[in-house]
């Protein structure tokens, strides 16, 4: 039996420092609700109350919003506690996800080059969906106005992406 | 690297795709006998056409399911459906 | 018959500036009708050509080969050659693959080159330890020469090989098979067509099946490119394109066709002299005579019939190699390819009768074909001069898919073979 | 002294020297030079020696075409191997060594292999060493062969950067038809990226004083501009390696020596293929000699550094744009004599060249330029699907059907004529159609004619001579392949660039075919040697295979856990403690006595929701789900359709509508996946929805006979008095305000409970769980104490127990098998002649005579029949078992043999073992303590 706890850094989770070069700025933003609403997408921005949700490259504006994670999923940013369960009279389900994911925003003039290391993407390529494959991590991925990006990653994943997102931004000249 | 359709996300490159299966199979009604040749068939014998074929992918971020017509030589897309029926 | 090589041969013919050499193998057109037909002159073809008129007597026999002979995965894999397997099955097969191979360049006089330099499978943790010595135990009650190797004796054996203990896959061990090695791909082909051919084969290249000659439901040959030919008995050898010949004959088959890709690089001085597999970094290599780094790993994901390499299983295989050995950062890629493989849903191969009488199967074998070729071609032959399975062929009957008995490597030890 | 640097040309620093040693002798060079380019001007011809027979080498082009001068290159304490000298930069510092030479390239030992090459023909070793054994042979054969050492440290910073990009239009070739084409589509307003593999755009263009009426250089800075202003972007020192699927162009750019490369994926809507040409050789006698060099090489070698290849120069170069180039070179000072190649021909001295004779005539030299005609670069055309057709007058294979996103233009298109060049690169990249050539191109490569008088050589680094391929066609080995393979034609580090077509020629020409009818081998990626580096980028150390990380960890490490990698995540193993040993058994006795908090926040928090829900988890699971009333867990196996356990785990119902899965760890991502792919094919998906939970809802685990005890100081809200909160019951309560759920589950065999809490109060809980515990004697839980744990109770952990073969029958799990009505995943396959053959395993207890050790994991089972031993079944899990005091083992074992109280016999690496077969679980059988 081995003990490995020196093999692998410490996690800070999301106890961190933002991460600053010319080139990105990365920093850690802490939202006050994540809510997951499966459902016919109507009725999921009904109960969500939003007008949609964003996917790419649309941005999401402000702190209350939605974004598109699947043909009958969004994620909701903040806005109203809902309950966690079935909603038979709206045909949604619904699942708190605060705590699930961690919530990235990543700025600075090359910060569209770091995103480029870690997917195929390209500013006109018009996707529905937020998420996509990054360097192999679930991400999601959506414009938050001119030249920033949010990014949401499990939160048990946040420590090894946190450090490849540093390790690419290295790679910016 | 390929690029692969997604019926709702658009296209991707291969790396967030999943093949499933060669799509036009339907599970057999398991309650009732079947003979062991037409299970084997059901759950292992497959067209693996040279050419033009269709087959079920997974795009793994949005978890679509969908059915895509390709040319297995040629490596090229010709059609894509979704596996469920489509909602906005 | 061909005048026997030897090194005296090659002395008396560099004297004579080497006019004296005569063709490996002829290049005849097909006659009418044969005994036996075998489609595909690859290594198993070739090989089951030789056998059937080396062991049976049958010396009307034809290889019809589409292209060049031995152009398909016989040209194309990474020359390993090993018996590390864990059901009775499998280690029967391959391990009688290996007997032959350890015969092979006297028998056919022809040096295959067979290095026997043996090859490390490699554990990364204490879980990969437990199954390693599980595979170790099996394959010595099946009779096969197997180590389990601590990490010192692996360092020892390939110090080449990532030591350090904070590696993200820290090796354990490493389960030791020495008689397994490498062979001269090529010439396990050549040799084994010039030695049919001695034995009056007709190996005929540029001949493409188009079609079966089927009389009341029974396959009575072929027609080809260049015209029909009666056989009494047809024999599939055309791992990777099996379905197609399957769509055209009227049988099915539970195989699935994959890309697998192969990388060599340039030629260094000698680094590593023992084959590694790593199933954590999903990527194994050795070191050619000439010097190259032969290098492979997993399948590509998407199912295909195009022979080319695909870019993320390239990045998947080689980053996991350099992570393995990385000294060999600074080393150069030469060239990479792939060959379209057979995938059964046990990843073991078919050996026997199609579902279509007088047409069998010699399919499947899924990456490790090239190994199998003395054993594929000695049992495919047996099956086609008698009608009947070798014992060690049987369990590898199509059959197998409707009773459940599936021979799945993968299934036993994590480790797909 | 030859070669040497020619006043006031070129493109080099002529104030910036760099000095460099090459073969342990100092050397000078200027800024701009490569290594090749740097030698030359010194004189220096021979550079290095052949793969074979170790005949001296000299460089025989300019660029990546050039297959001999290959050194090992140190610079700052880190060397590179097999560096093609034409294509490296120099740098000031440099320690240059030739490769396969000893002492060194002038004087090589090994050279002597020369004398016996007659005996050492193609495809000798195919022929010999057979007898006693090859691999008697092998270790020397390999010494000898492989080019250079490879230096067994790591370069430390040596990472290569990885990104995707994407363009309308991308250019290969910086050469002028490259540029005209990138300037023409740029104004056009598409996105254009010109790439040039050079530090400098300019190609053969700098070889000419003038283009289209105006001075070159001016022309030059005058196009880049206009490109650049219309938006283009170039990238220098960057070479397209490879096509790849769906219109993807690998490129590599060099970033210095020593430095990792970058490797950009570009996505080109289109490409204009403008790679030039190259020389073809003339295939003569000795024409392997050093000063033997590419007529265009030597122009390039002028043009660029100002280095004229030698001072009296023969040229065959029998094509019709040969004359200026002559004329250039002349024009810098040599003197060029034109021979034409109508006879047989030989060179003429050894390492320094004497003359060429040609018939019966003689014309003193010191260098021999040759062409045999130019050879268009089309490897990403062939990449890319591109068919090539063979123009007899040119002598060449050019572009024929080809993919609609590819085009060829200028020397790549065979169109060699600058005007014309530049007419059709402009029209091509605004996809105009290609206009007529006005000039003619004609090229007329001598017939190689086999002799014994000399040998003529087709592969310089590989060794092959006309007379190789004379033996290959002789022997049948006719098909391109096999001549290739069978002579190594080809197959050097320069992937045949020059020898491909000689060779195809020559053996044309001895078997009176054509060369089209003769074939072309297919050109693989990657066009240039890569470093394997470029491939990894940032899928290195811990980034290769990242693992999930507890939001708890920094508590457990406060704790002093040991932490171990478990089903893709870090988790604590066990707490402190002199040894691990120690540490488990006093975990375990602890457990037993007191009560354990074990963090579980990886088990698997899967829901599943919607009116379909129920009859949903029914069919998913092998055990009849429907029948579970809300409050209540049952334990249940979801099984592959081949019937094989894929996973254990228990599921809760919250409501009608509302399910808990609770799979294993290791398990979440790919049972989600199934259920996801099973909602979505033969399910209505609007019913039901799949949520995965699990990182919203961290666990605690509180496990032994003080369980309640501390569960009650917790205030979760739920009353926990056996008869209200039975063994297989979930509660819903509430932990500092927040939601709490609670499920009486066990993997110990003890009394616990599993506390789910949201992220924002999971260190609350185990910080309260373990102060309270405390009082108890209760504390801290590892993962290896659980497994022994549940092993005395005989329950499985998946994968380790179980194998891709085991169906749960196996596992004494039966009755839905026989008697559940539904249909459910695997069912069928559970009936197949395998499900139910006699002799299949069964899950069985192991324990040892008394006295003995704890048996090996992974021994096998085996019955002695008279072929030796035969497998019968294996151990999966053994421990010295704290509570019982005895070892335990679970094993799989042929249920003919597993009778309870049997004895088996036990192999384990060479070594004997006996054991008696008991049932599987070993303590409290009843389960009072479970259900206390």
């Amino acid at each position: 039996m081995r003990d490995d706890s020196a093999r692998w850094d410490p996690a800070a989770g999301l106890d961190r420092e933002a991460f600053q070069t010319p080139a990105v700025t990365l920093k850690i933003l802490r939202p006050n609700r994540q809510t997951l609403i499966s459902g016919p997408y109507p009725a999921a921005l009904q109960c969500a109350n939003v007008e949609t949700a964003t996917g790419w490259p649309e941005a999401a504006l402000g702190d209350h919003y939605a974004v598109r994670l699947r043909r009958d999923r969004i994620l909701v940013i903040n806005g109203d506690a809902l309950s966690d369960g079935w909603h038979a009279a709206k045909g949604v389900a619904v699942s708190d996800m605060t705590g699930g994911y961690a919530m990235l925003a990543l700025g600075g003039p090359k910060a569209f080059d770091l995103l480029r290391r870690g997917t195929e993407i390209t500013p006109d390529a018009a996707s529905k969906s937020v998420l996509r494959g990054f360097h192999g991590y679930p991400v999601m991925l959506y414009s938050h106005g001119a030249g920033q990006f949010r990014l949401h990653i499990p939160s048990a994943m946040v420590d090894g992406f946190w450090s490849l997102l540093a390790d690419l931004a290295r790679q910016l000249e | 690297m390929q690029k692969f359709p997604c019926p709702f996300c658009g296209l991707r490159d291969e790396r967030e795709f999943r093949f499933a299966a060669e799509a036009g199979k339907r599970r057999p009604d398991t309650t009732r006998d079947i003979s062991a040749r037409d299970w084997s068939d059901h759950l292992h014998v497959v067209r693996n056409p040279l050419g033009a074929t269709r087959e079920i992918w997974v795009h793994m971020p949005c978890q679509e399911y969908f059915v895509m017509a390709r040319d297995t030589a040629a490596m090229t897309v010709l059609d894509v459906e979704p596996l469920r029926k489509e909602t906005v | 018959m061909t005048k026997s090589y030897s090194g005296l041969r090659i002395l008396r013919e560099g004297l004579r500036n080497h006019k004296g050499w005569g063709a490996a193998w002829r290049s005849p057109n097909p006659g009418p009708e044969y005994d036996v037909i075998i489609i595909g002159g690859g290594g198993h073809g070739l090989a089951t050509a030789y056998y059937l008129a080396r062991t049976h007597g049958v010396s009307r026999v034809a290889v019809l080969e589409k292209g060049w002979l031995g152009g398909g995965n016989t040209g194309r894999n990474t020359t390993a050659i090993r018996s590390n397997y864990y059901y009775p099955e499998s280690a029967a097969l391959y391990d009688l693959s290996l007997k032959l191979y350890e015969g092979l360049s006297r028998e056919l006089n022809y040096n295959v080159m067979l290095s026997q330099r043996g090859m490390l499978v490699l554990s990364h943790s204490e879980p990969e330890m437990e199954l390693a010595a599980r595979v170790v135990n099996a394959m010595q009650i099946n009779g096969i020469d197997a180590e389990l190797l601590d990490a010192k004796e692996v360092k020892r054996r390939a110090p080449l090989l990532n030591a350090r203990a904070d590696a993200r896959f820290p090796i354990h061990g490493a389960i030791w098979q020495g008689r397994a090695g490498t062979a001269r791909h090529d010439a396990v082909a050549w040799g084994y067509a010039r030695g049919a051919d001695a034995l009056g084969v007709d190996i005929i290249q540029n001949c493409e099946v188009t079609g079966f000659l089927m009389e009341a439901g029974v396959c009575k040959g072929v027609e080809t490119s260049r015209g029909r030919i009666r056989a009494g008995r047809v024999g599939a050898a055309v791992a990777g394109h099996s379905s197609v010949l399957a769509d055209m004959a009227g049988y099915r088959l539970p195989i699935q066709s994959y890309a697998l890709q192969a990388f060599v690089s340039e030629p260094i001085k000698p680094v590593i002299d023992t084959i590694a597999f790593s199933p954590s970094y999903g990527a194994y290599f050795s070191q050619s005579d000439k010097g190259g780094l032969v290098i492979g790993g997993g399948l590509d994901r998407v199912p295909s019939y195009g022979q080319r390499g695909n870019q993320p299983m390239q990045e998947a295989v080689l980053s996991g190699l350099v992570e393995l050995a990385p000294a060999l950062a600074k080393v150069k890629l030469l060239r990479h390819w792939a060959g379209i493989v057979d995938v059964t849903p046990d990843s073991s191969p078919i050996i026997g009768p199609s579902g279509v009488e007088g047409i069998y199967l010699n399919c499947g074998w899924g990456t490790g074909g090239f190994k199998a070729i003395p054993a594929g071609g000695y049992l495919f032959a047996h099956l086609l001069a008698t009608g009947q399975h070798h014992q060690i062929g049987r369990p590898f009957d199509l059959g197998r898919f409707q009773t459940g008995r599936l021979i799945d490597e993968g299934a036993a030890s994590g480790i797909e073979h | 002294m030859t070669g040497f640097r020619a006043p006031a040309r070129g493109l080099i620093d002529r104030n910036r020297i760099l000095s460099f040693r090459f073969d342990g002798r100092a050397y000078y060079g200027c800024a701009g030079d490569t290594v090749v380019s740097a030698l030359l001007a010194n004189g220096v011809r021979v550079m290095g020696r052949s793969f074979k027979y170790h005949r001296p080498r000299g460089a025989w082009s300019s660029w990546f075409d050039d297959p001999n001068a290959v050194f090992a290159i140190r610079l700052n304490g880190h060397e590179l191997p097999n560096c093609p000298g034409a294509t490296t930069e120099l740098q000031d510092g440099m320690e240059v060594r030739s490769v396969n030479a000893f002492p060194s390239a002038r004087f090589d030992l090994k050279s002597a292999l020369d004398l016996g090459h007659r005996f050492l023909p193609a495809g000798f070793y195919y022929k010999t060493f057979m007898w006693p054994d090859w691999h008697l042979f092998e270790p020397t054969i390999r010494r000898m062969a492989g080019l250079g050492k490879l230096e067994m440290s790591e370069i430390d910073g040596y990472v290569s950067d990885q990104t995707h990009d994407a363009c309308d239009l991308l250019v290969v070739g910086g050469g002028p038809s490259g540029i005209a084409a990138a300037r023409a589509a740029a104004e056009r307003g598409m996105s254009v990226v010109l790439v040039e593999d050079h530090d400098a755009l300019g190609g053969s263009g700098l070889q000419v004083a003038r283009i289209e009426d105006r001075d070159m250089a001016v022309w030059m800075r005058e196009q880049i501009a206009a490109f650049q202003a219309a938006g283009g972007q170039i990238l220098s020192r960057t070479t397209a390696f490879g096509v790849y699927d769906h219109q993807l162009v690998a490129l590599i750019q060099q970033r210095g020596f020593g430095r990792g490369p970058r490797l950009i994926r570009m996505r080109a809507q289109r490409c204009v293929l403008a790679a030039g040409a190259l020389d073809r050789p003339v295939t003569f006698g000795n024409n392997d000699r050093p000063g033997v060099m590419s007529l265009a090489g030597a122009c390039d070698l002028l043009a660029r550094y100002g280095v004229l290849a030698g001072q009296r120069i023969a040229v065959m170069a029998p094509h019709s744009q040969a004359a200026a180039q002559i004329e250039m070179l002349r024009d810098a000072g040599a003197t060029m004599t034109e021979v034409a190649p109508d006879g047989p021909a030989r060179a003429l001295g050894g390492k320094r060249l004497r003359g060429l004779r040609v018939g019966d005539q003689t014309y003193g030299c010191d260098t021999i330029l040759t062409s045999a005609g130019m050879m268009p670069v089309l490897h990403l055309w062939r990449h890319a699907g591109g068919k090539l057709s063979w123009d007899s007058t040119a002598s060449a294979f050019v572009p024929a059907s080809g993919p609609d996103w590819m085009t060829a233009v200028g020397g790549a298109n065979g169109t060699f004529d600058l005007a014309d060049a530049l007419i059709e690169a402009r029209a091509v990249a605004v996809g105009d159609d290609r206009p007529k050539r006005l000039c003619a191109y004609q090229a007329h490569p001598p017939e190689v004619v086999l002799t014994d008088k000399s040998r003529q050589w087709v592969d310089f680094q590989n060794d092959v001579t006309v007379k190789d391929i004379e033996i290959a066609a002789r022997e049948n080995y006719v098909s391109v392949e096999h001549l290739k393979r069978y002579t190594t034609l080809g197959m050097a580090t320069d992937q045949g660039k020059t020898s491909n077509i000689p060779g195809l020629s020559t053996m044309a020409s001895l078997r009176g075919k054509s060369i089209p009818e003769t074939g072309t081998t297919t050109f693989r990626p990657p066009f240039v040697p890569v470093p394997l580096e470029l491939y990894r980028g940032a899928h290195r150390g811990q980034q290769f295979h990242p693992l999930k990380r507890l939001c708890l960890e920094h508590r457990h490490r406060a704790a002093g856990a040991a932490l171990g990698e478990y089903g893709g995540w870090l988790r604590p193993g066990w707490y402190g403690g002199d040894t691990p040993q120690d540490a488990i058994q006093r975990e375990i006795a602890m457990v037993r006595h007191s009560a354990g908090v074990m963090d579980a926040s990886p088990l698997g928090k899967i829901e599943v929701m919607g009116p379909d829900a129920e009859q949903f988890v029914n069919f998913i699971y092998y055990n009849t789900i429907a029948t579970l009333k809300p409050g209540f867990i049952r334990y249940g196996f979801m099984l592959t359709e081949g019937g094989i356990v894929y996973d254990d785990g228990v599921i809760a119902r919250i409501d009608q509508n509302r399910f808990v899965i609770s799979c294993s760890s290791s398990h979440v991502e790919g049972v989600s996946a199934m259920l996801e792919a099973w909602r979505q094919d033969g399910n209505d998906p609007d019913r039901i929805f799949v949520h995965d939970t699990t990182l919203n809802w961290p666990t605690i685990t509180v496990t032994g006979p003080k369980a309640r005890d501390i569960l009650r100081r917790l205030d979760l809200g739920v009353d926990l008095s056996p008869d209200a909160f039975g063994h297989m019951q979930m509660r819903e309560g509430r932990f500092q305000a927040a939601p709490a759920r609670i499920a009486r589950v066990s993997f110990t065999g003890e009394v616990s409970y599993e506390i789910s809490v949201p992220v924002a109060q999971a260190q609350a809980l185990w910080d309260a769980a373990l102060e309270v515990g405390a009082e108890h004697g209760a504390g801290p839980l590892g993962l290896e104490a659980v497994s022994v744990m549940r092993a005395e109770k005989g329950y499985v952990i998946i994968g380790k127990d179980t194998d891709g073969e085991t169906m749960p029958h196996d596992l004494g799990f039966s009755i839905p098998r026989l008697k559940k009505k539904a249909a459910f995943v695997g069912d069928r396959a559970l009936h197949t002649e395998n499900a139910t053959r006699p002799d299949r395993r069964r899950f069985v207890g192991l324990k040892v005579p008394d006295g003995d050790p704890m048996l090996p994991v992974s021994a096998h089972i085996v019955t002695r029949g008279q072929g030796g031993p035969s497998s019968c079944g294996y151990v999966s899990s053994s421990y010295l078992s704290p509570t019982l005091g005895h070892p335990i083992a679970l094993a799989h074992l042929d249920q003919t043999q597993a009778t309870e109280g049997t004895e088996v016999e036990l192999l384990h690496l060479g070594q004997t073992r006996r054991a008696i077969v008991t049932a599987p679980c070993f303590f409290d059988p009843k389960g009072e303590r479970l259900h206390a």
